[in-house]
């Protein structure tokens, strides 16, 4: 049920031309170029009038958290957050994710909440867990977080303290069954 | 709707003089209890012999609240004049309830029918510690597990 | 000279009085616990007692005594600590004019039921002070919201009593029960409809329960102006809830209903009878609102007292006097 | 207020001074009886009425999207019925559909019909214990004993299929639950529907129509409650889109969209459902959205009982489970609105980054403009009307 392709490329190519679009497993994604991010909400706004969500990828090679992601040999991981945001309507269901790519050095993007007024928890919660900023953004003061809290929790450098400090208690030196992995 | 002003508020007070004279379907606790369906996830019981000490329970544990240790014993060998067979038998296993959150991962993944779950659900505790149910206490509550219900047709 | 017979047929009368009100209070409480739970399909009090929790109410009057008496930090304790006593004398004061049987009354007034409304309205001024007193945003706001809606239901209240005073053409509350009986019918059919509508409701707004419980909002004001009692102190208060309804129930039955009179039965003895059971109607009655409606938002019951209200009320009074002349 | 020919009479210029006094700041919260959990609302108050109002989150923050990261498949499927924790499968579904989509496996129609099944159950419960708390917040505590009694035989029924009430865990990838455990005796104890559930479903669901009745009588054609409730706290259409609220509180809005109607993840084409839809997205029509909805999700459980297939209740799945690489947003419409999940897996026994979109963070993000000039007892009835609840909100 993507979007049909036709009306929505000429939609998206007069405002920013470098758009790459992919369509995968039923969930319609579109990469932008940072400097075109609010512009393209703009122009999709009409046709896509509810905001559903926006938040960030942290991609990272070593992760302090869960397993490291696989590498086929030749590719490299680039360095990056992921910013996304899902937009969609409300009278065929369809949706649209928009992303671009934010260098983890200078990690800041406009802000939606021009475009959209639902955006300014979102970010407020992205620029809380990334440390993104988003400029523009009436009052980006965190929304979890207790104040004063240290370091940005949903970067894959941020060890989970609870599992620090306590033992697994799965790792006592009975020698594995022979089946087990 | 076009009813006279007041006929809305008369119409909630017959539901309640109505409810007034039906029976209470209160179960009055201590007295008379209510009997949960077999497959209520109440507490989890241990069966110590067809435990090998495998330690895929306390791997899969979602909230590390399972501690086990074992040690390895020589048994004799099946048929005579076979080889020494090795055996791990248990020497503690402690499910700590303060901290499962029932979601019955670890009884689905044991691979050899040593954890079951029961319905029994009135083991609370004075103080937080009591919580942790040693081997012995796990075992008592094997006499709690019901028979699996009949399926539907 | 002190011990000739008045003050000690006074001493005796107001003891009986009080013995008659707290009692009548503890069983509407019961009354409330109960058939409030059986209209939510729920057991209500259970254990309290041999069988069916009749010494609930008991059972929490000696639980309140005996929990600790707080009084907040910053409160203005003298005003805190008089709030209560005052609202329970207001409301036992207005027992004196309520006549069990034509002789059992403690006294019969010929300003009667003039006092009577005098003597309520001392509530309004116990849960101001309560409000005010207890240093807590919450209660100040269930305070000024109580304080508006007393003031606002006080006048329907009046002009409703004003009808009966001029179809009877007295202030007695004896004479007037006389003059329902030689008219043979009690006012609610005998022409006072209107009125006891009005009175029922506005008795209601006064003692604060549902549609008219803003002041103890417990969604919002978590108990409004009681909020920082406990202990004695807030059984007062809890009393003096009851009593008062104890005292409408007992003053619009006398005025409406036609008091200890019931046609055919011997007024000396079965008065006092007649008139527990028309209260008891009237009590279940108010219970029965409580457990069914929500409450109203206090600007909507301004509203609904000064648009409504007060100028059906006069409206009553008007027909009422027409008529007493025409016939 | 001047009166005719623009003569302001002295009398009236007195009055038309508007009287200064000081804004009083009321915390409602986090620990309140009527803010279904911990929220707090830093309100600046003139006398009882609203200037603005800052909603502070985060006292139940657990950190979800982090744990999913630390934790194998099986574990997060546990984890995540405790987010909306009023409609426990409902949140399962979209995230293990995601799963199944990235792994290309496929349930089996008996799993789906129970999948159905149980989401419409748990909506039920979740509308039911609305109906309970909202006409509380208004006063009348009837209505929660009626709801909670017919809820009781719902939850029943779910925990004998399942095992639990609130939290079934009885999704796995490439279907339900199949048997209790793996070890050779209890792979035969097979977690199909127990004896006598069909019937006991028709009874239940002929008990929770007899409910919306009563409902109906009570609070629906109360007066008061009308008066309390009609034109307080209207959202626009524009505005709920543009927040991002969805479900009941959208459809009380006057938009016709559901994503059951519009989803392809669980067959729900093949019942038949209306959507109910209110006019004017006040606080009335977002409760009579919901009564309405409780009615229709007891025709779909009816339908799945009659319709629902023999079969294999899950799908060939190898023990130890690896996701391919490959992002998928998969969104339901759970009981409170849109919950999503975006599954990012890089090929890990665990997921890379699950992104959660649960539907009460956006139904609140709209208050700090709903709130403004609203009296406080108003602020009771938006609150409940919206029907978040706090798990959902800080996730």
């Amino acid at each position: 049920m993507s979007p049909s392709e036709s009306r929505l490329r000429d939609l998206i190519s007069d405002v920013c031309p470098s758009a790459v679009w992919r369509e995968e497993l039923g969930t319609a994604k579109l990469s932008i170029a940072r400097s075109d991010w609010v512009e393209a909400h703009r122009a999709l706004k009409s046709r896509f009038p509810f905001f559903s969500w926006l938040s960030a990828i942290d991609w990272a090679a070593e992760v302090a958290v869960g397993d490291a992601p696989e590498m086929e040999e030749g590719e490299q991981m680039v360095e990056r957050f992921e910013v996304l945001s899902r937009i969609s309507d409300v009278s065929d269901g369809d949706g649209l994710i928009l992303s671009t790519d934010v260098p983890k050095e200078d990690a800041c993007v406009d802000s939606l909440t021009g475009v959209y007024a639902g955006a300014d928890w979102h970010e407020r919660e992205a620029a809380e867990m990334f440390g993104i900023d988003f400029i523009g953004h009436p009052n980006l003061v965190g929304l979890y977080l207790p104040d004063g809290f240290v370091g940005h929790p949903l970067r894959k450098s941020y060890a989970l303290l609870s599992r620090e400090v306590k033992p697994w208690p799965g790792d006592v030196d009975v020698e594995p069954r022979e089946g087990d992995g | 709707m076009a009813r006279l002003p007041g006929f809305g508020l008369l119409e909630g007070m017959w539901v309640t003089l109505r409810n007034l004279l039906h029976r209470p379907p209160t179960v009055m606790y201590p007295k008379d209890k209510v009997v949960p369906p077999a497959r209520a996830r109440g507490v989890i019981a241990l069966d110590a012999e067809a435990c090998t000490v495998c330690m895929l329970c306390a791997r899969e544990c979602p909230d590390w609240c399972i501690y086990i240790e074992g040690h390895k014993e020589q048994q004799p060998p099946a048929e005579p004049g076979g080889r020494e067979r090795s055996r791990s038998v248990l020497d503690r296993f402690d499910i700590d309830y303060a901290l499962c959150m029932y979601c019955g991962i670890c009884v689905e993944v044991c691979p050899f029918d040593a954890l079951f779950w029961s319905p029994e659900a009135e083991y609370s505790e004075g103080s937080i510690a009591d919580l942790l149910h040693n081997q012995q206490r796990l075992g008592e509550w094997l006499k709690t597990v019901p028979e699996p219900p009949l399926l539907e047709s | 000279m002190i011990f000739d017979g008045f003050w000690v047929l006074l001493g005796v009368k107001l003891l009986a009085l009080t013995v008659v009100v707290i009692g009548g209070s503890l069983v509407i409480i019961y009354a409330e616990l109960k058939v409030g739970a059986h209209m939510q399909n729920r057991v209500g009090p259970y254990y309290a007692g041999v069988r069916w929790g009749w010494a609930q109410p008991l059972a929490d009057a000696v639980k309140f005594l005996q929990k600790e008496d707080l009084v907040p930090a910053d409160a203005d304790t003298k005003v805190f600590k008089a709030a209560p006593m005052v609202s329970l004398m207001g409301t036992m004061a207005v027992f004196v004019i309520v006549p069990f049987s034509p002789k059992l009354i403690v006294r019969d007034l010929d300003l009667g039921i003039f006092y009577a409304l005098a003597a309520s309205s001392l509530g309004t001024l116990a849960m101001l002070m309560a409000g005010w007193s207890s240093a807590n945003k919450f209660s100040l706001m269930g305070g000024l919201r109580a304080a508006a809606q007393l003031i606002a239901y006080e006048l329907p209240m009046v002009l409703a009593v004003v009808g009966v005073v001029i179809q009877a053409g007295t202030l007695s509350m004896v004479q007037i029960v006389d003059a329902q009986v030689a008219l043979g019918l009690p006012y609610v059919i005998g022409g006072q409809a209107v009125g006891f509508f009005i009175f029922v409701t506005a008795s209601l707004a006064e003692l604060s329960r549902t549609p008219f419980d803003m002041p103890i909002a417990e969604s919002e004001l978590v108990s409004g102006y009681m909020t920082e009692y406990s202990g004695i102190r807030f059984t007062m208060f809890y009393l003096a809830e009851y009593a008062g309804l104890f005292a409408a129930a007992a003053i619009a039955s006398t005025l409406f209903l036609g008091g200890y009179h019931f046609p055919g039965l011997d007024v000396e003895v079965w008065g006092p009878f007649v008139l527990l059971a028309k209260v008891g109607a009237l009590a279940f009655l108010m219970i029965w609102f409580r457990w069914t409606w929500p409450r109203l938002r206090e600007d909507q019951l301004q509203s609904f007292a000064w648009r409504w209200l007060v100028p059906l009320a006069l409206a009553n009074i008007v027909v009422t006097a027409v008529l007493k002349v025409a016939l | 207020m001047s009166s005719g020919g623009g003569r302001v009479l002295h009398s009236e210029a007195r009055v038309s001074v508007e009287l200064q006094t000081p804004e009083m700041t009321l915390n409602i919260g986090p620990q309140h009886p009527s803010t279904h959990g911990v929220l707090r609302l830093v309100a600046k108050v003139d006398g009882e009425r609203i200037d603005s109002v800052e909603p502070v989150v985060g006292y139940m923050h657990r950190g979800y999207e982090k744990l999913a990261e630390v934790r194998t498949y099986p574990q997060v499927t546990a984890l995540l019925n405790r987010i909306d924790w009023t409609a426990g499968l409902a949140n399962e579904v979209p995230f293990i559909i995601a799963a199944e989509r990235l792994m290309g496996v496929e349930a089996p129609p008996r799993a789906q019909y129970l999948r159905i099944m149980l989401t419409e159950m748990f909506r039920i419960s979740a509308h039911l214990l609305f109906l309970s708390s909202y006409p509380l917040e208004l006063g009348a505590s009837t209505p929660l004993m009626y709801a909670l009694r017919e809820r009781e035989h719902v939850l029943d029924l779910i925990e004998g299929v399942t095992g639990g009430r609130f939290h079934p865990n009885f999704n796995r990838i490439g279907g339900v639950k199949p048997a209790a455990g793996g070890g050779k005796g209890q792979r035969t104890v097979v977690q199909d529907l127990p004896e006598g559930f069909l019937e006991g479903t028709r009874r239940a669901m002929a008990k929770v129509s007899a409910v919306c009745d009563d409902m109906e009588a009570l609070v629906r054609g109360n007066e008061i409650f009308q008066q309390r409730t009609k034109g307080v706290g209207i959202i626009p259409a524009e505005k709920a889109l543009e927040y991002g609220v969805s479900g009941p509180n959208l459809r009380g809005s006057g938009v016709r969209f559901d994503l059951r109607k519009v989803e392809a993840h669980l067959p729900y084409d093949r019942f038949d459902f209306e959507i109910p839809v209110g006019e004017n997205g006040d606080c009335f029509d977002r409760y009579v959205v919901r009564l309405e909805e409780i009615r229709q999700a007891a025709r779909i459980v009816v339908q799945a009982v009659d319709g629902i297939p023999d079969g294999p209740l899950r799908a060939k799945v190898p023990r130890v489970i690896k996701v391919p690489k490959g992002e998928c947003y998969v969104r339901a419409e759970n009981p409170k609105g849109e919950m999503g999940y975006y599954l990012v897996s890089t090929g890990g026994r665990g997921p890379y980054r699950v992104k959660i979109r649960s539907a009460s963070f956006s139904n609140i993000s709209v208050l700090p403009w709903l709130l403004e000039g609203v009296l406080v007892p108003d602020i009771i009835a938006i609150l409940g009307s919206l029907d978040f609840v706090l798990g959902d909100v800080d996730r």
